[in-house]
């Protein structure tokens, strides 16, 4: 399946776009997810555990993907 | 009610302060947060904030309904700008009324504290040099 | 620089906190304190805040003025009024700028639990069954 | 000498007055300036060691004091 996944910032910057698509295979997990993502172009500028959200929620690694899924890849926060 | 909200306007704080005094409250607590004219030593002429806006939004709206309920008041409201910011400008304000001061007090810092950690908005500080660089809350 | 007033003018919280913000600054954090509606349970109609007047302006000046120091900002400004307040108007106002969050809190507290403690002002709330009462700030 | 003594809220009311003079040796301490308020008509509703100030500064019982001075007996304070 193919995922759509939203990155920000230096992540963005990193990888030349506000969002990208992977494909995985069904039944994958968002670390499933971010393994395509980094082997991306610029990906390995993203480290190895990121703060990453399902769904505009904050997400683990082990959580399950689908298809229609919002998947984001998220820098260090710096509100306020 | 406790409300969120995130955007490209100017802040304005005293609008916030106006809605969280009812005459239940007999303490409003509100902090501001600005862009300083320096940071780590390096001279700042501005901030671009940006957001990953839609789960922003949610995030937030989260921390104000978690710390009003734990707090025992509706009237926390946090308003977040972003787009480039020049030094003196609010980029954050949080606005409690609660009965008791203590209570204000711990209810408008627990947002902010929530919302430095935990709310995806991020931050490009741009240098007297002309030079720019992305820096986040872990950094202090 | 730090500063105290008292007087029967209305308050004007956002003149205060444009009195704290500079450049200089990250934070401001601000304390309103309010006429409540009601107090340990009897309806209010509204309250005669009186003082000390020459001695009430010397201790709150010390007040700021120490805690400025000892917060390391010059930006603690507080301002008290006295005279007749309707429900739902401001007593008190207390604004701190200072570069860090930590600091514009605690030195806002400081000074308002300061102001409690030991500046000489007195009120008397009036009830809406027509009674007034002397109260303080021990019987809290 | 003779002593001017601010008082306030319900210790003004207690008295009947903003401000009452009171005749102390001199050498006198606030403690004996004290005793001659609450030896007047309403005095008693004073409790026995309140909040006192010398010239606008709180002050101890034993402080002294001199004729030139201001006094003030203080209720509990209601700021804020």
């Amino acid at each position: 399946m193919t995922v759509t996944v939203l990155v920000f910032a230096a992540y963005a910057e990193a990888l030349g776009a506000p969002e990208v698509s992977v494909t995985v295979p069904a039944g994958s997990t968002i670390a499933d997810v971010l393994a395509e993502v980094r082997a991306l172009p610029g990906g390995t500028r993203i480290p190895e555990v990121p703060l990453l959200a399902r769904n505009q929620r904050y997400a683990a690694l082990s959580d399950p993907v689908e298809a229609a899924d919002e998947i984001a890849v998220i820098p260090p926060v710096a509100g306020g | 009610m406790p409300r969120a909200a995130l955007g490209l306007a100017p802040l304005d704080p005293a609008r916030l302060l106006a809605e969280v005094t009812r005459p239940a409250n007999g303490a409003e607590a509100l902090f501001v947060g600005t862009v300083r004219e320096q940071n780590t030593g390096r001279p700042v002429t501005g901030i671009d904030y940006s957001a990953y806006d839609a789960m922003a939004l949610a995030e937030l709206s989260r921390i104000v309904e978690a710390v009003a309920a734990e707090h025992g008041t509706p009237d926390v409201v946090c308003e977040h700008r972003v787009g480039t910011l020049a030094v003196g400008e609010a980029s954050v304000v949080v606005a409690v009324g609660h009965p008791r001061r203590d209570g204000a007090f711990a209810a408008c810092r627990a947002v902010i504290e929530a919302l430095k950690a935990r709310v995806p908005i991020f931050k490009q500080e741009h240098y007297v040099d002309g030079t720019r660089e992305w820096v986040h809350n872990g950094q202090r």
